[in-house]
């Protein structure tokens, strides 16, 4: 073993350093001898496709994971990280890729949890040091609301606040912007600059190349479990956005296009006759505990056109898809696929005429976790010939195809046989589009499609999309990714509170006229 | 008939109630303990068992009760100990070894019954009641709840107790977070594994102290298989209460009450079979669960044991 | 025939100073003085005993003693299925010769006399009777009792209490039940149950009167004389060995199963213990009573039946 | 809450050599039979504390539990009701529904079949009316569990709790039944009319092996096929895994609570049809064997597996005919086969684990 000076990365100025740290799952080396080097007043973005291994070395920066070789330096001595607690304690805070708060508690009392358990909560002790914090982040935090209650984003504001109201000095966050609108990267954005100014270390993961260019002040890059390239402050600073970009595309990538992520958008002719497939009248929906309910949701949807749903999270997207797909209790308005009425009909049924439904959450319910790749792709035709022939299953069959929708969607998994919650989320997604665009498909909504999905995988997945538009089927896009909406949609409806507040067709201005409309004002 | 129902009648037979609903609310505690942390602890019954025998032979032994709740205690945590070992610790099927354990209990403690007492059935002196001044003078309701041993009135604190820790403390948070979302409080710092060990250990203390008051003031005497069942009714009620303490002491209540009322038809003659009167507390149970059941909230990850890391 | 092991079968431990220890013991009694050996299976519980059944039989029992209510349908099944001669208990409509004969235990008459004692002695003209389950020796011994204690004194209260349908083991219950039974004014208590009565023996020991003075208890079946503090008054007490002697003699003689076999009164099969709690001259009276009841001069009819004992119970509570 | 499924392999097992296949069989039998051979040291121990000779002991479980003719015999018989409540088990915990409640389940079942079973064989032949006792045992207890059903489909209510209140109304109501609508007039002792052992299930050949027991082969083996080959099983393994995607896919699931309760339960009826039809005769006032305490953690240390579930109920069943055959000749009280069966569980579920460990170490 050299001596500390000589590994890479020992820098004295860092906060924590890796050297040579080494994890394997069984089966995998998710992180190779990997080095890395954490300053204070630098946000270090990493990056990397989905699997690369940047939420393993995550987890053993915050005491989750034990690296297997190699070590972790902390303030320059090596430090074993045994335990989030004493990550916490090093000051290391991390915002989880996964929601990391109780739900049935307050937020109050998420953000008190780890104190002594002897003692009361001390909430006024908290809320004047929450107001102080927020104060000078520019966010605002309800505190006394159940974490159940909040939006995914608002979710996300108060993991960052726990970190900082832990005194951290190394901010961790994994993929903390897949949540948020435009406005709130920005000001996420704003806030990580504000951080490192006060003597941070932050360390960013994200999947936008553009964030990473706009907030980072060094970028590392993971592939296969390898750190591939850095970008040093100096160099980053020297450079310009797309340059930045177009270096890191050559990173992960290898020569590819400048800018990946301005996607041309397709031309595709929506005949204008042409009856539509999807037709919506008055829908609604009663609120309920944590969500909000739909009020009078018309539109309708041609064949081949792609309607796109914007809105800030957390204002009844998640329920119209519901509604839509029969697995929400209407309380009135119509939904007619090719002219047939299907608000009584079951979700099976509802299937059954072309209706699909990809929903944004992949494990919670898009998935069974425990069960095989193969089973997974098919979980919606249970019972159905050729995979079951009286009730039962062809396993040949099954497998056969199976192994045709790996292959055709590219999904990146050990065997048929694995279970499916093994799959990084880039590739339970291919799962459940392979699944959702299967025979028989028209109408096919799709909820965050890209939601957490690495560069490849998103310009593949939005391929699929507009691919399927361009085969007469009606998509419904719901997002809450300005951009990828403004790239790929015919028209754009706005949603705010659970109504429809405007339509917006998706030409020149349409950006200006949506952003409008999502902040409340006419379009 | 009405000479029958006298107030020393009356009183004993509320007396009994509270008598009977003792273990049920120490159990009940204990259990709602371990499941608010996550841990589905079915081996309450055998923790019971072990501190009706342990309580017992400490009390006799000594001769001192306190000495004997004390043992039954230790005999509960004892138990626990093996449950927090392998269900919290390394993660075994929770059912399996609660199961295990309670059978495993009822065998050892009979077994040592067997060779210990079987002979002598000793019998424990009548346990000295505290006797509150002036309440203790309440006709029926005096001689029913005023007079009774301390242990009674403490378990009847740790009530609130429980309430206070569960509301009011940072352990009440640790313990909810434990059982909703066990990943949450890890990150948080809190050793889930740690907070998880005290509150099935505690229930091994609770449970413990249930059995050897069952033992040593509710029978005066240890028998094999004497918690008849208490440990499963102490999960029901744990269940029924969602977590608040107070529930636990109505529902022990209303299953004393209901024991008692059985005595009292009985000695008012009345020519009900006893199977019937039995059946009344669970079909008033039921009936309520028909009537007002919505989504019982059980927490989270209760039944799944906790692993770092793991998803 | 030839008789040279026989084999006894009860549910519980015979450690329970009462339906299981006097079963065991008087089985012992009887081998012994036959010079048979005897095989004694205790604890089987009130499940299926068959597999113990064969495999006494496969190990040459020539007599098996099914000692439980519970045990008189399999019994009979495999007396026949192995040729093998078993005797069964509250079965007299199962006789068969050479293989069933039942022996139905009743200790109705002696509890008639205890009701009467218990009525004699009681100060506050007041007892109870506790039961931990209805099974049919015991109601007759309830029943029999009440209507002693009506014969003696038609104005003594009679309080009657069941702990639970199947409360054997709940001493806890025995004890709480019989608190209150003593705080309805009852001062002698005649109990029974297995383990539980030991729980009523506990609550006697530990409750006053409501004069202030002793409770004392009654027992049934077995003598507990040796664990006693002072409480025991009586207990009708069974001695079964007459029974299973006969039992041997008549296999022996080939007339096993001809005939049913009873105890009673008569033969001090069923008798009331004394002890020192009980006046000399109560004591002579009861004996005298004793004697009226064998001659037939007091008829004492078995209520084996659970609700006939309740609706009896009910119309003495008056 | 859920219940760790496991899942089921998807393709064809890989053509790898037949000895891969032998050393895995090799390797589950060890890691059985070792587990077994360490709960008997450890239970050896406590025999020797009390006195007795442990191998002297362990002698006779295995003679009289399972080596001698009639051993063997007492031991398959008393399999058949743990089969059936082993099968129902395994459906309900496959579909992540915690039925607790197969002990009331059985008791009404058992009542149903003792009540109705003498009366069908006056009035049919014998084979028409057992398989009209089994019929209506299995529909009674379907009935009694529509309680707990209903609630958790439709209400939501926890069915731990439901199940375990309705286990202890089934077991009064049995004793109801028993004592007050279905008593044999020809006794005292309250217990139910006798079904002649000619009228019950034939015993196999020559020995006094109940028939039931390859009804209970027969119940568990298309449990198992039914939940792992069929799409009815797989529905039922997708509403336990994740009741959430399972109404994302569209299937009913309300609807398949209601179907996993009733065929749980039915299992359990016809578990106390069948040791009534097959061997008991009859029904006594508060007889409870409670099998379904020693059964519950059979089936979750088998994870469910039908296969394995039967070599558990087997082991269940030596331990406890051998047990007490044991405890007699040595004069230990029989609660110590209670002690034996603990220990044998903890031990067999912990070397599960530690089995876990090493294959995934082995992996990584
Ligand atoms: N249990 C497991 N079995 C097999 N492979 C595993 C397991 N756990 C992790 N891996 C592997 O570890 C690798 C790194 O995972 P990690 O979560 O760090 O990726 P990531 O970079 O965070 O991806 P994403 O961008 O999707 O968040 C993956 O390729 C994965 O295949
Ligand atoms: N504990 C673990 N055991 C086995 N494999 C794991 C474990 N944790 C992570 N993995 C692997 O890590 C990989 C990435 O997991 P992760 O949850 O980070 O998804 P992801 O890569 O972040 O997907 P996405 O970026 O789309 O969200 C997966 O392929 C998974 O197999
Ligand atoms: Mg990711
Ligand atoms: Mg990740």
């Amino acid at each position: 073993m050299g001596s500390l000076s000589s590994l890479p990365g020992a820098d004295t100025c860092d906060i924590v350093a890796l050297a040579g740290v080494t994890k394997r799952f069984p089966g995998i080396v998710a992180n190779d001898s990997i080095d890395l080097s954490i300053r204070p007043g630098e946000v270090h973005v990493l990056l990397g496709e989905n699997g690369a291994g940047k939420s393993t070395l995550i987890g053993m920066l915050s005491g989750l994971l034990q690296p297997d070789e190699g070590r972790i330096l902390v303030d320059g001595k090596v430090t074993q990280i045994t335990s989030p607690r004493h990550a916490l304690a090093l000051g290391i805070g991390t915002v989880f890729q996964h929601m990391m708060l109780v739900p049935a508690l307050s937020v109050a009392e998420n953000l008190l949890l780890g104190g002594p358990w002897w003692q009361r909560p001390r909430i006024e002790a908290l809320e004047a040091r929450v107001a102080k914090i927020t104060r000078s982040l520019g966010i605002t935090v309800k505190l006394h609301a159940r974490v159940s209650e909040l939006s995914l984003g608002e979710q996300q504001q108060v993991e960052i606040l726990r970190a900082m109201v832990r005194n951290s000095r190394l901010l961790i966050l994994d993929e903390s912007t897949s949540m948020l609108t435009p406005k709130g990267i920005d000001e996420l954005g704003t806030l990580m600059r504000r951080l490192v100014k006060q003597g941070l270390a932050i360390v960013f993961i994200t999947h936008k190349l553009k964030e990473a260019a706009a907030f980072g002040d060094r970028i590392s890059v993971l592939k296969l479990g390898r750190k591939v390239g850095e970008i040093p402050p100096e160099r980053f600073r020297a450079l310009g956005e797309q340059e930045i970009i177009s270096q890191i595309v050559d990173l992960m990538f290898g020569k590819q296009k400048d800018d990946p992520e301005a996607v041309e958008r397709p031309i595709r002719k929506v005949s204008v006759e042409a009856a539509p497939l999807l037709q919506v009248t008055d829908l609604a929906a009663a609120p309920t505990d944590n969500a909000p309910g739909l009020s009078s949701i018309s539109f309708d949807i041609r064949p081949g056109e792609i309607l796109g749903i914007a809105g800030i999270d957390g204002n009844g997207q998640k329920q119209l898809a519901e509604a839509l797909a029969g697995q929400r209790v209407t309380t009135g308005g119509s939904v007619r696929l090719e002219g047939t009425a299907i608000e009584m009909l079951s979700v099976g049924e509802r299937r059954q005429r072309g209706l699909r439904y990809l929903t944004d959450d992949r494990l919670g319910e898009g998935t069974v976790g425990t069960f095989p790749v193969s089973i997974n792709f098919f979980l919606k035709q249970v019972g159905a010939p050729p995979f079951w022939r009286n009730g039962f299953e062809q396993r040949a069959e099954i497998d056969k195809r199976a192994a045709q929708l790996v292959r055709e969607y590219d999904v990146r998994t050990p065997s048929l046989k694995t279970p499916v919650a093994r799959l990084s989320g880039g590739n339970i997604q291919k799962v459940l589009l392979a699944r959702e665009l299967a025979e028989g498909a028209k109408v096919v909504i799709f909820n965050k499609p890209t939601y957490g999905l690495d560069l490849a995988n998103t310009l593949a997945s939005r391929q699929r999309i507009c691919a399927t538009a361009a085969r007469g089927l009606a998509v419904l896009l719901i997002s809450t990714d300005l951009e990828e909406l403004l790239s790929m949609c015919d028209r754009i409806a706005v949603i705010a509170s659970g109504a429809l507040v405007g339509t917006v067709e998706n030409v020149d201005d349409a950006r200006t006229r949506v952003g409008r409309l999502m902040i409340g004002l006419a379009a | 008939m009405t000479g029958l129902f006298s107030e020393v009648f009356l009183g004993a037979l509320m007396f009994g109630a509270v008598t009977a609903a003792i273990p049920l609310l120490l159990a009940g505690l204990g259990e709602q303990m371990s499941e608010k942390a996550g841990v589905l602890n079915i081996g309450i019954e055998g923790m019971m068992l072990a501190g009706a025998y342990l309580g017992f032979v400490g009390a006799f032994y000594s001769g001192s009760l306190w000495l004997g709740f004390l043992t039954g205690a230790a005999g509960g945590v004892a138990v626990a100990l093996i449950m927090a070992l392998l269900c919290v610790r390394i993660g075994l099927n929770q059912i399996v070894i609660g199961i295990a354990l309670t059978l495993g209990l009822e065998g050892l403690t009979a077994l040592l019954h067997h060779f210990q007492f079987s002979r002598s059935y000793p019998r424990l002196p009548a346990a000295n009641a505290t006797v509150i001044p002036l309440l203790s003078d309440i006709p029926v309701i005096g001689p029913a709840f005023f007079k009774h041993h301390l242990i009674v009135y403490l378990a009847l604190a740790l009530v609130f107790g429980m309430r206070y820790l569960y509301r009011h403390t940072q352990l009440g948070l640790n313990l909810q977070a434990a059982g909703d979302k066990p990943a949450a409080l890890d990150v948080a710092g809190i050793d889930v594994i740690k907070t998880r060990t005290i509150a099935v250990l505690t229930t091994g203390a609770l449970a413990g102290l249930g059995g050897a008051y069952l033992a040593n003031v509710g029978a005066g005497l240890f028998i094999p298989f004497i918690s008849n069942g208490a440990g499963f009714l102490g999960i029901v009620l744990a269940m029924l209460a969602r977590g608040r303490p107070v529930w636990v002491l109505f529902g022990a209540l209303l299953f004393g009450v209901c024991l008692s009322l059985t005595t009292a038809m009985q000695v008012a003659g009345i020519n009900i079979p006893t199977d019937v009167i039995q059946m009344l507390p669970f079909l008033a149970v039921m009936i309520m669960l028909v009537l007002f059941g919505r989504r019982a909230s059980l927490p989270a990850a209760l039944g799944i044991p906790y692993e770092r890391g793991t998803r | 025939g030839e008789v040279k092991s026989i084999a006894i079968l009860t549910p519980e431990e015979g450690t329970d100073y009462g339906w299981n220890q006097q079963g065991i013991d008087a089985a012992r009694a009887a081998g012994k003085a036959a010079g048979v050996e005897v095989v004694v299976a205790q604890g089987l519980g009130y499940g299926d005993v068959r597999p113990t059944l064969r495999e006494l039989a496969s190990d040459g029992a020539s007599l098996l003693i099914a000692h439980a209510s519970g045990y008189n349908t399999s019994g009979p099944e495999i007396a026949k299925e192995l040729k093998v001669p078993v005797a069964i208990v509250d079965t007299p409509s199962g006789l068969e010769k050479g293989l069933v004969a039942d022996y139905t235990l009743s200790g109705h008459q002696g509890a008639y006399l205890a009701g009467r004692l218990a009525a004699k002695m009681s100060r506050s003209k007041s007892v109870g009777i506790v039961v931990s389950g209805e099974p049919p020796s015991w109601n007759s011994q309830s029943a029999a009792f009440a209507q002693g204690v009506k014969a003696e004194n038609p104005e003594v209260k009679i309080t009657y209490a069941v702990i639970g349908p199947a409360a054997y083991s709940d001493a806890a219950g025995g004890k709480r039940v019989t608190e209150s039974v003593i705080a309805s004014g009852a001062d002698i208590i005649f109990g029974q149950g297995n383990g539980s009565s030991f729980g009523m023996l506990q609550a006697v020991e530990t409750t006053k009167a409501a004069d202030g003075g002793k409770v004392y208890f009654i027992d049934v079946i077995g003598d507990k004389t040796p664990i006693d503090k002072g409480f025991l008054l009586s207990s009708v007490v069974w001695n079964i060995e007459p029974v299973y002697a006969a039992m041997i003699n008549d296999l022996k003689a080939d007339t096993f199963g001809t005939k049913s076999y009873s105890i009673g009164l008569k033969d001090d099969s069923v008798k009331l213990l004394k002890t020192a709690a009980i006046p000399d001259k109560v004591w002579t009276e009861i004996q005298m009573l004793r004697e009226e009841v064998i001659s037939g001069k007091i008829p004492v009819e078995p209520v084996y039946d659970a609700a006939a004992v309740r609706a009896l119970m009910t119309s003495v509570a008056q | 809450m859920s219940i760790d499924t496991p899942s089921v392999n998807a393709t064809a097992p890989d053509p790898t050599s037949a000895a891969a296949a032998r050393r895995d069989i090799l390797h589950r039998l060890l890691m059985t039979l070792g587990p077994i051979l360490a709960a008997l040291v450890i239970a050896g121990c406590i025999l020797l504390a009390v006195g007795v000779d442990p191998l002297a002991y362990y002698g006779y479980v295995l003679e009289k539990g399972l080596f001698s003719p009639l051993g063997i015999q007492q031991t398959l018989t008393r399999m058949a009701p743990l089969l059936f409540l082993a099968a129902g088990l395994i459906v309900a915990f496959r579909a992540g529904m915690w039925n607790l409640g197969g002990d009331g389940q059985f008791l009404l079942g058992a009542v149903t079949a003792a009540a109705s079973a003498p009366v069908f064989v006056q009035l049919m032949p014998a084979w028409l009316a057992l398989i009209c006792s089994f019929l209506i045992a299995a529909a009674v207890a379907m009935i009694w569990s529509l309680v707990p059903a209903l609630l958790r489909g439709y209400q939501g209510v926890n069915e731990i709790i439901t199940t375990l209140m309705m286990t202890f109304l089934g077991t009064s109501l049995a004793n109801v039944l028993v004592k007050l609508v279905f008593r044999d007039p020809g006794t005292t002792v309250p217990q139910t009319r006798t079904l002649p052992v000619e009228d019950r299930l034939p015993r196999l050949f020559d020995t006094t092996i109940t028939s039931g027991l390859l009804l209970g082969l027969a119940a568990i083996i298309i449990v198992h096929l039914v939940m792992t080959r069929t799409a009815f099983g797989l529905k039922l393994r997708i509403v336990g895994a994740n009741p959430r995607a399972a109404i994302h896919a569209g299937l009913g699931v309300p609807g398949l609570t209601v179907a996993v309760f009733a065929i749980s339960a039915g299992l359990a009826g016809l578990a106390g049809a069948v040791d009534i039809i097959g061997v008991q005769g009859n029904v006594r006032a508060d007889w409870n064997p409670a099998y379904g305490l020693a059964v519950i953690p059979a089936v979750f240390l088998a994870r469910m597996n039908g296969f394995a579930a039967i070599g558990f109920v087997f082991l269940l069943s030596v331990l406890s005919i051998g047990g007490e055959s044991a405890a007699r000749r040595l004069g230990v009280p029989n609660h110590f086969t209670l002690v034996l069966v603990s220990i044998v569980l903890i031990v067999l579920a912990l070397a599960e684990y530690v089995d876990h460990r090493y294959n995934q170490s082995r992996k990584a």
